[in-house]
């Protein structure tokens, strides 16, 4: 592999605003790093390129997780990858948002063998679904688990529950 | 089903051995010191605190001058479980398997807040207790408890050996306890 | 919804969520190896389909202690979350809690001085030596040499002993605060540092001795659970376990943070990719951590040992008895009032398993938004079943151990 | 006294646990009773002073092909049991006709003189050293056959086990 | 005390006889469990009792009239006997892993 | 993959020496290792009968402190239960009345304080958050117990004595804290 | 070999027949103790097999390694062919170099299956 | 008649001295891994925790006996019980001492001289391990299935070396008889023991008690870490105290063995001169001493090398004792041939 000159945040920036264009929803750049929205549709290809690029390189996925916006009508959900090109170091951020009533995403099984717990585990905390996804379950909770604890809407402490004796409890 | 916990007796400590005939006779003061002195635990680590489970059985605790360094994984050789760190939801019915599996005399200790409250987590997989689910016979406070605090439950678990009626484990009121955990 | 329910058991055929075919229920054996297995030495579950000794297939199965940390930080002010990342990798929580309060000094543009860097790097490079005890003692232990184990944690009970003179713990430390610790070191630390850091290297050496060119150990160990630079990374490895593959992947090295790039230590390498390398890059980082911990005590800057933020850093106490503006900043701090900028940061440090990330969503309030842990063994992991594939259980066994999976990490 | 204790004893352990070891439904138990039966052997081999040939028999029969005889056990585990048995005619065909066996051999023999015991014995006679000289000075040709015996014993085996993997 | 006797006197209080009718007992009996049993495990048990009931014949015989070389002879048998039985064995596990059985009568079903 | 830096070394070496495929000296060697060991001071410390000394700064069991004239110096501002992040410690604030000067120093006392010791990680945060003096852990171990309901532990244990010689002294923590901002 | 008095032997063996009974008396009691003493509580939970806490998949005695059948088979041969050395190491030096001669000659087949099986990997365990 | 009292008197001292020595190996068991690993180890049962076996065996006696549903009952119980009756088994054809004069008779200090003593050793060594086999069958359970059938298969492998190293020593013997094993190493002043004529031959039977020991580094079949418990992971109270047991009897039996095979039993330098100042009952006492002194120390080094060396994997296991110590025995056995020979 040749060796490529050394790529900044600036020059990535612009090199996937040429590649994609609008699709590419916004850019930005906070603590140092990029965030770049983009649609769920073009996650797929975007994110390939991203991995294949010689000049890029983002070939190693750093982490993927959901977050849950309530309060952002019609864009409730997000999914954020931190994708880090190890030969340029340089990391990027790249997030999905979609609304809850569609919560499907095209799953990166395909391109890292590492996203697959990662995706169960988003799966499991928010509920979203993973087109393509070898084995979608849950992973940590027990599988009669009938909800997604991390959304917002449900509280850290399941208050239905009878295990708990406020006896015990400071409060 | 799940054993509805608002049923379940909170165990009163070392005094209900002492109701019924109490005053032991010599043989079981000496089989009780002999237990006692014999305790072969079942270290069911989760997390951090068999972190400090480890440093207690290292060089510097030794948890083998008590003669309860011969761990045996398998319940069946165990007297002492000992439970350290959390029980999630899912881990209960395995905890509760294993413990129902060991061979009777058995004692259970609950070595940090994990174990024996929950902790800090207060979440929706963590059992707030271990005694929902098993019995305890005594509980570490810390988190984790130092060693010290650890060899201290032993300690107390070794008081409670040598007291122990021998006839307890066929007694009633043990029936009733286990019973009470839905554990025939 | 407490499900204590006896059927919750896995007692069907099922591998990667598929039931077995009854062909193969014949013909393999299917072993249960955990969760209260001895080998599991945190909580997991395998169940493994094997031809004999042989292992044809595995599923893990994890989660036996989730504790919802993230569900938990949403729900936690700031200076609580430490209390929380100390039980996530709880073999080297320093790293952990010196990583949280990197990211979030980060969202709050607190400038730390030198010596509070200087300090931490001390601090993580402890934990570090710490966690690799552990780990490599345990592979020793799990190839049945239990006295190496008994050695060298005797040495870990000294670090514990550094700890416990700065923050008053052991294990879950709680050691840092926002833009410092909480108290300065003393004479005491110091002095154990300097005694740990003479003694130290002598029972490391004993303990090489007794297992690292023993013919059984390597036997035991060499071409066992090897996984491909590629594989490694194409599973996101990080840590010890990719630089056992042979990738110089570093965080201190590649994204310095806490002054790391004022250091000079090498990286070590494994070629590829098995137990044994596993083994012999943590014994060497073991070597290089001390080192890094004698240039950090030698160049120990003067200054306070923490950043001048009195919005973030709590008031001494006589302030607090005494003036009336330190009350307040006091009561803020605790209540959690304190002003916080929006924004999203992803802060990494190299914890005792590789990458430890934390992605923090700040929405202004008094607790995050959304706090993501990058937990390294949650993401190697995954790519156990492909690690042992086709190997023998004893070798299923050293695999995990040697990488040094920490249920608390990989369950969150 | 002892001597005719130890022999009917014995005599009555082989042919009792025998009688159990073709009778018992679990082929484990089978092995077991066997074994005992061996043991009894062995004990008659002694009582005949054949110490070596006891010792031997122990050591092949009980140490070696009955442990194989139960590693197939746990092998086959039987996971598909043999619960079919013959037919109540055919058991009491078979019955019979090991009964009438036993019974015209008996007869056939019963007076048969089959001479007394020497005036003179040679007490040496069951010891390793006189079986070995004998061994191998008569018996060098078998004994060295024997050695060819095992060669095809061991390639025989190796080939099934050859054939065993293939079809996998 | 004279319970302790010699091998000569032993000997005679045994005849001869009893060892070879204890020897027919037993061959008969492993006849009987071959012809009785359908598990071939058993029947290769029974077929090495009777192996051991001549044996034992054989040693008593040579015991009795003195004479080493049938000692040698059942020492060549006992040795044998393993060779076979590993080989039988051996064949017994690869029938059963072809046709899942080791019904005896299963075989005559087969066309080899 | 190409090294992403110059300053690695590959550190494991997998060709073993013909004494190394031995056995023997490795084992040799080892044996000496031990043998050596067999016959060393040993590091325990015999608990309960020894113990080993804490630091100053160990969090232990809590103590609520009183000043120097024996009144309790917990005025009941709940910033302790705020900042604990186990929720372990629960109290019922009242007023001083008059004539009870002399056992609360502020104006408002906690009339019932528990902490949970089960529940409690030993943080310290309690006692970082607490602006009147009056939390502090100790350099005790909180010690283990039969029953649940034990762990409840109510003002009356966690306060110090009244009499000066029953004071608990966590001095040197107090100093400690924080000397270098002074 | 000096021949031993009839007497000693018989004495040898009820002497070994002695530890025997009172090896056997001692375990049985034990047990008999143990099952008289140790209390009692059973439940069908409590008497499955154990699995790690969880219940068993499948049949405990499922097929294991052929290779262990084959360890065993070769251990029958190999044990069978061994008794063969007791008797001539007996006579050893009576043999003197034929008796060497002999047991080469013996040796060497058995010495070629054992490369044979070797060569053909049946006692490989990978 | 008296030397038959005699006998059985002598069977039942070493009866109780067996499993005497083998309860406080199991103490010394863990005092020794204590002390090498920088600890105290048990002392809190009596003084420096001499109790402790005691403790241990009153505990085990008063457990409750658990015997699983689907096990097979009677095999559950054989299993512990062959593995200790054959332990306990082995120890009559050892000779503990020199010879006295009972009855005017020369009787030596040993239940039984066969005169094909170390094939009775074989023998029931080969017998051990029906008693694991069976119990881990019985057990129904895939762990101790497991175990069970790598122990078999272990015990059977490393019993072909060991008898192959033994024929070296009976080569130079001349006799099966354990007795005169002993009495053949008497050599000068009691000091030709097998050991320096026999490096290899005493190296590979080492090994192989280990083996058939299984103790570290071929504790395979009860490795914790793998197998749970191995075989024995279904067992409790006493049962699963004979297991355990039985290892230490075994240790024990094993120790004298190799004492009696390599290092002249009851011999030591100049015993003849020591004899001869002596009277024969105090001389008798002192040969035993000496005997057992040998035999401690061989247990001390069994428990040693377990606490310091890591254990094998299975098939490293196998190869060693098939490829590497097979050979070699028989190359033992076949030099040892050919230096008689070219001696004589
Ligand atoms: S009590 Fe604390 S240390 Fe123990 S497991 Fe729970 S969180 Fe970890
Ligand atoms: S202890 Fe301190 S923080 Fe807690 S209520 Fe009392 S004064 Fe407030
Ligand atoms: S130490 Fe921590 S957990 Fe305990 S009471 Fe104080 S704040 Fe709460």
């Amino acid at each position: 592999m040749s060796k490529v000159e050394k790529t900044d945040n600036q020059f990535v920036r612009e090199s996937i605003q040429n590649q994609f264009g609008p699709a590419v929803k916004s850019i930005e750049e906070s603590y140092g790093m990029l965030d770049i929205v983009i649609s769920k549709d073009t996650l797929i290809p975007v994110i390939t390129w991203l991995k294949k690029t010689e000049t890029l390189r983002f070939q190693f996925l750093t982490s993927l997780c959901g977050v849950h916006y309530p309060e952002q009508k019609e864009f409730e959900f997000s999914v954020v990858y931190h994708l880090h090109s190890l030969t340029q170091n340089i990391r990027i951020r790249i997030h999905i948002f979609m609304p809850e009533s569609d919560l499907k995403v095209p799953t990166l099984t395909t391109l890292f063998a590492g996203a697959n717990w990662m995706e169960r585990e988003t799966f499991e905390f928010y509920g979203i679904q993973f087109t393509g996804h070898p084995d979608l379950r849950t992973i940590l909770n027990v599988e009669d688990m009938n909800y997604h604890p991390l959304r917002k809407q449900y509280p850290l402490v399941d208050n239905t529950r009878t295990d708990k004796d406020d006896k015990y409890f400071g409060r | 089903m799940g054993i509805n916990p608002e049923l379940i007796p909170i165990k009163n400590g070392p005094e209900m051995y002492t109701g019924e005939g109490y005053g032991l006779t010599q043989i079981e003061k000496v089989i009780g010191l002999a237990r006692a002195n014999s305790i072969w635990p079942l270290p069911f680590a989760t997390s951090c605190c068999g972190i400090e489970f480890m440093a207690t059985m290292a060089a510097t605790y030794d948890l083998g001058r008590f003669g309860a360094e011969r761990l045996s994984f398998s319940p069946r050789q165990a007297d002492l479980l000992m439970v350290m760190g959390t029980i999630a939801k899912k881990m209960g019915p395995v905890l509760r398997q294993v413990y129902i599996q060991m061979a009777e005399p058995k004692w259970v200790i609950a070595v940090g807040a994990c174990a024996s409250s929950g902790g800090i987590f207060d979440t929706y997989s963590v059992l707030q207790g271990i005694d929902k689910v098993i019995p305890v016979d005594v509980y570490v406070p810390g988190c984790p408890p130092p060693p010290e605090a650890i060899l201290d439950g032993i300690l107390k678990i070794q008081d409670l050996i040598k007291q122990e009626p021998i006839r307890r484990r066929e007694s009633p009121q043990y029936k009733e306890l286990l019973a009470s955990y839905d554990i025939q | 919804m407490i499900n204590i329910s006896d059927d919750n058991f896995h007692n069907d055929h099922r591998i990667n969520g598929h039931v077995e075919p009854e062909e193969d229920i014949r013909q393999y054996n299917y072993l249960n190896l955990g969760p209260t297995h001895p080998a599991t030495h945190g909580i997991f579950q395998n169940i493994l389909k094997m031809d004999g000794e042989i292992i044809v297939e595995a599923e893990p199965t994890i989660g036996y202690i989730h504790r919802a940390f993230e569900k938990l930080a949403e729900n936690r002010p700031f200076y609580q979350i430490p209390t929380i990342t100390d039980r996530l990798n709880y073999c080297s929580a320093p790293i952990n809690n010196i990583g949280w309060h990197l990211t979030i000094e980060k969202l709050l543009g607190v400038e730390t001085p030198k010596r509070v860097d200087y300090l931490r790097v001390i601090i993580m490079e402890l934990a570090r030596i710490a966690d690799h005890i552990i780990c490599n003692s345990v592979i020793a232990v799990d190839t049945g040499a239990l006295t190496g184990f008994l050695y060298v944690f005797q040495w870990r009970e000294k670090i514990y002993d550094i700890y416990e003179e700065i923050c008053g713990a052991r294990l879950t430390t709680n050691i840092g605060r926002i833009g410092g610790f909480e108290r300065d070191f003393n004479e005491t630390v110091f002095a154990r540092i300097e005694h740990f850091l003479k003694e130290f290297p002598a029972a490391l050496k004993e303990f090489e001795s007794l297992v690292m060119r023993n013919r059984i150990f390597m036997d035991r160990t060499i071409q066992v659970g090897g996984i491909s630079a590629e594989r490694a990374l194409e599973y996101s490895f990080t840590g010890p376990n990719l630089r056992a593959a042979g990738v110089d992947y570093d965080v201190r090295v590649m994204t310095p943070y806490c002054s790391y790039e004022d250091f000079d230590f090498t990286i070590p390498l494994g070629s590829s990719g098995d137990t044994y390398d596993r083994f012999c890059v943590r014994q060497e980082e073991m070597w290089q951590s001390l080192s890094i911990i004698r240039q950090a005590l030698k160049n120990l800057p003067e200054g306070n040992f923490h950043a001048d933020v009195p919005e973030f850093y709590l008031p001494p106490k006589e302030n607090v008895y005494n003036s009336m503006e330190g009350l307040i900043w006091h009561f803020k701090i605790v209540m959690g009032e304190i002003n916080v900028p929006k924004g999203q940061v992803y802060q990494c440090v190299e914890g005792g398993n590789g990458e430890l990330g934390f992605y923090l969503i700040s929405d202004g309030g008094r607790q995050p938004f959304r706090l993501h842990f990058r937990r390294p063994c949650f993401i190697y992991y995954q790519a156990y079943p492909e690690m042992i594939q086709g190997s023998m259980l004893s070798d299923a066994i050293l695999t995990m151990s040697s990488m040094n999976v920490i249920a608390g990490e990989l369950d969150a | 006294m002892i001597t005719e204790i130890s022999f009917y004893s014995l005599s009555f352990l082989a042919i009792v646990s025998s009688i159990l070891m073709i009778f018992h439904k679990n082929a484990m138990y089978s092995v077991l009773f066997l074994l005992i039966c061996f043991f009894s052997v062995a004990g008659l081999y002694v009582m005949l002073n054949a110490q070596f040939l006891g010792i031997v028999h122990i050591i092949v029969y009980a140490g070696a092909i009955m442990v194989l005889f139960l590693y197939v056990i746990m092998f086959l585990n039987m996971s598909s049991p043999i619960t079919i048995r013959k037919s109540k005619l055919i058991m009491l065909a078979a019955i019979c006709t090991g009964l009438m066996f036993l019974f015209v051999l008996f007869a056939a023999l019963w007076s048969v003189p089959f001479g007394h015991a020497p005036q003179q014995v040679d007490q040496n006679i069951g010891l390793a050293k006189t079986l070995g000289k004998v061994l191998f000075n008569e018996y060098l040709i078998p004994f060295e056959v024997t050695s060819v015996l095992f060669l095809s014993g061991m390639i025989g085996v190796v080939i099934f086990n050859k054939k065993e993997t293939e079809n996998e | 005390m004279n319970e302790l006797l010699e091998l000569k006197d032993q000997l005679r209080l045994i005849p001869l006889s009893h060892y070879v009718f204890l020897c027919l007992a037993l061959f008969s009996i492993g006849m009987t469990g071959v012809l009785l049993r359908r598990n071939m495990i058993i029947v290769f048990l029974s077929i090495e009792l009777m192996l051991n009931s001549v044996n034992l014949l054989a040693v008593a015989f040579s015991v009795y009239h003195n004479d080493p070389g049938a000692q040698a002879f059942v020492f060549f048998n006992m040795v044998v006997a393993a060779a076979e039985v590993a080989v039988g064995l051996a064949m017994l596990v690869m029938i059963y892993r072809n046709i899942k059985t080791i019904d005896i009568n299963a075989l005559n079903r087969l066309k080899w | 993959m190409q090294p992403l830096s110059s300053r690695s070394k590959i550190v494991s070496n997998k060709t073993m020496s013909w004494s190394e495929r031995l056995y023997i000296p490795a084992i040799l060697a080892g044996l000496k290792v031990t043998l050596h060991h067999l016959f060393k001071k040993k590091v325990t410390v015999s608990y309960p009968e020894q113990t080993r000394p804490h630091s100053k700064f160990y969090r232990g069991r809590h103590v609520l402190k009183r000043d120097d004239q024996g009144r309790e110096n917990c005025t009941a501002c709940g910033l302790c239960a705020i900042a604990c992040p186990a929720e372990a410690i629960t109290m019922v604030a009242e007023e001083r009345q008059k004539g009870e000067e002399t056992l609360y120093r502020e104006e408002k006392y906690a009339a019932e304080y528990n902490i949970n010791m089960l529940r409690c990680i030993f943080c310290g945060l309690c006692e970082e958050a607490c602006p009147k003096d009056a939390i502090y852990l100790t350099d005790t171990i909180s010690t283990s117990g039969y029953n649940r309901d034990t762990f409840l532990y109510t003002k009356d244990m966690l306060l110090e004595g009244a009499l000066p010689e029953t004071r608990i002294d966590i001095q040197a923590r107090r100093k400690g804290q924080r000397e270098g901002a002074m | 070999m000096e021949s031993i008095s009839i007497d000693a032997i018989q004495m040898d063996y009820l002497a070994i027949l002695a530890q025997f009974v009172i090896a056997s008396g001692f375990v049985l009691g034990t047990f008999f103790l143990t099952h008289k003493l140790g209390p009692k509580f059973k439940s069908d939970k409590k008497l499955q097999a154990f699995e790690c806490g969880l219940e068993s998949i499948g049949d405990a005695r499922l097929p294991f390694s052929v290779k262990y059948f084959l360890a065993a088979i070769l251990f029958v041969l190999f044990d069978a062919e061994i008794i063969f050395f007791y008797p001539w190491a007996v006579n050893f030096r009576e043999l003197g170099e034929s008796g060497l001669l002999k047991m080469v000659l013996f040796v060497s087949p058995f010495l070629l299956g054992f490369y044979y099986v070797i060569k053909k990997g049946a006692l490989k365990w990978e | 008649m008296t030397i038959l009292v005699f006998k059985i008197l002598l069977v039942l001292v070493l009866f109780l001295i067996s499993l005497g020595v083998a309860a406080y190996s199991t103490y010394s068991e863990r005092k020794v891994a204590a002390f090498i690993q920088d600890r105290l180890g048990p002392n809190r049962a009596g003084p420096f925790g001499i109790l402790q076996p005691i403790a241990d065996g009153i505990k085990m006696i008063m457990k409750e006996e658990i015997i699983p549903l689907t096990s097979n009952k009677i095999l559950f119980v054989a299993g512990p019980a062959i593995t200790m009756i054959t332990a306990l088994m082995t120890s009559a054809v050892i000779p503990w001492g020199p010879s006295v004069t009972i009855d005017g008779m020369k009787v030596p200090l040993q239940v039984a001289d066969i005169n094909i003593g170390i094939l009775y050793v074989m023998g029931v060594v080969s017998l051990g391990v029906y008693g694991i086999m069976i119990g881990g069958w019985a057990s129904n359970n895939k762990y101790a299935l497991l175990g069970a059938v790598r122990a078999s298969t272990q015990m059977i492998s490393y019993e072909l070396a060991m008898g192959m190293s033994i024929i070296a020593i009976i080569m130079t013997t001349g006799s099966l008889s354990i007795g005169d094993m002993v009495t053949g190493q008497h050599g000068t002043w009691g000091m030709g023991w097998n050991i320096f004529v026999q490096p290899l031959g005493f190296l590979i039977f080492l090994i192989c008690a280990f083996a058939e020991c299984n103790r570290t580094p071929f504790d395979l079949p009860e490795s914790e870490t793998e197998l749970v418990g191995g075989y024995h992971t279904e067992y409790s109270s006493m049962k699963l105290g004979f297991y355990l047991f039985a290892e230490y009897v075994n240790m024990f039996i094993s120790s004298a063995i190799i004492t009696c095979l390599y290092f002249g039993g009851y011999h030591f330098p100049f015993m003849d001169k020591v004899s001869a100042i002596m009277g024969e009952v105090p001389f008798a006492i002192l040969c035993v001493m000496v005997f057992f002194l040998k035999i401690l120390f061989f247990i001390f080094f069994f428990m040693w090398v377990r606490w310091t060396i890591p254990r094998f994997r299975f098939d490293q296991l196998m190869n060693l004792g098939w490829k590497v110590l097979l050979p070699l025995s028989v190359l033992n056995m076949l030099a040892t041939g050919t230096i008689i020979v070219l001696n004589s």
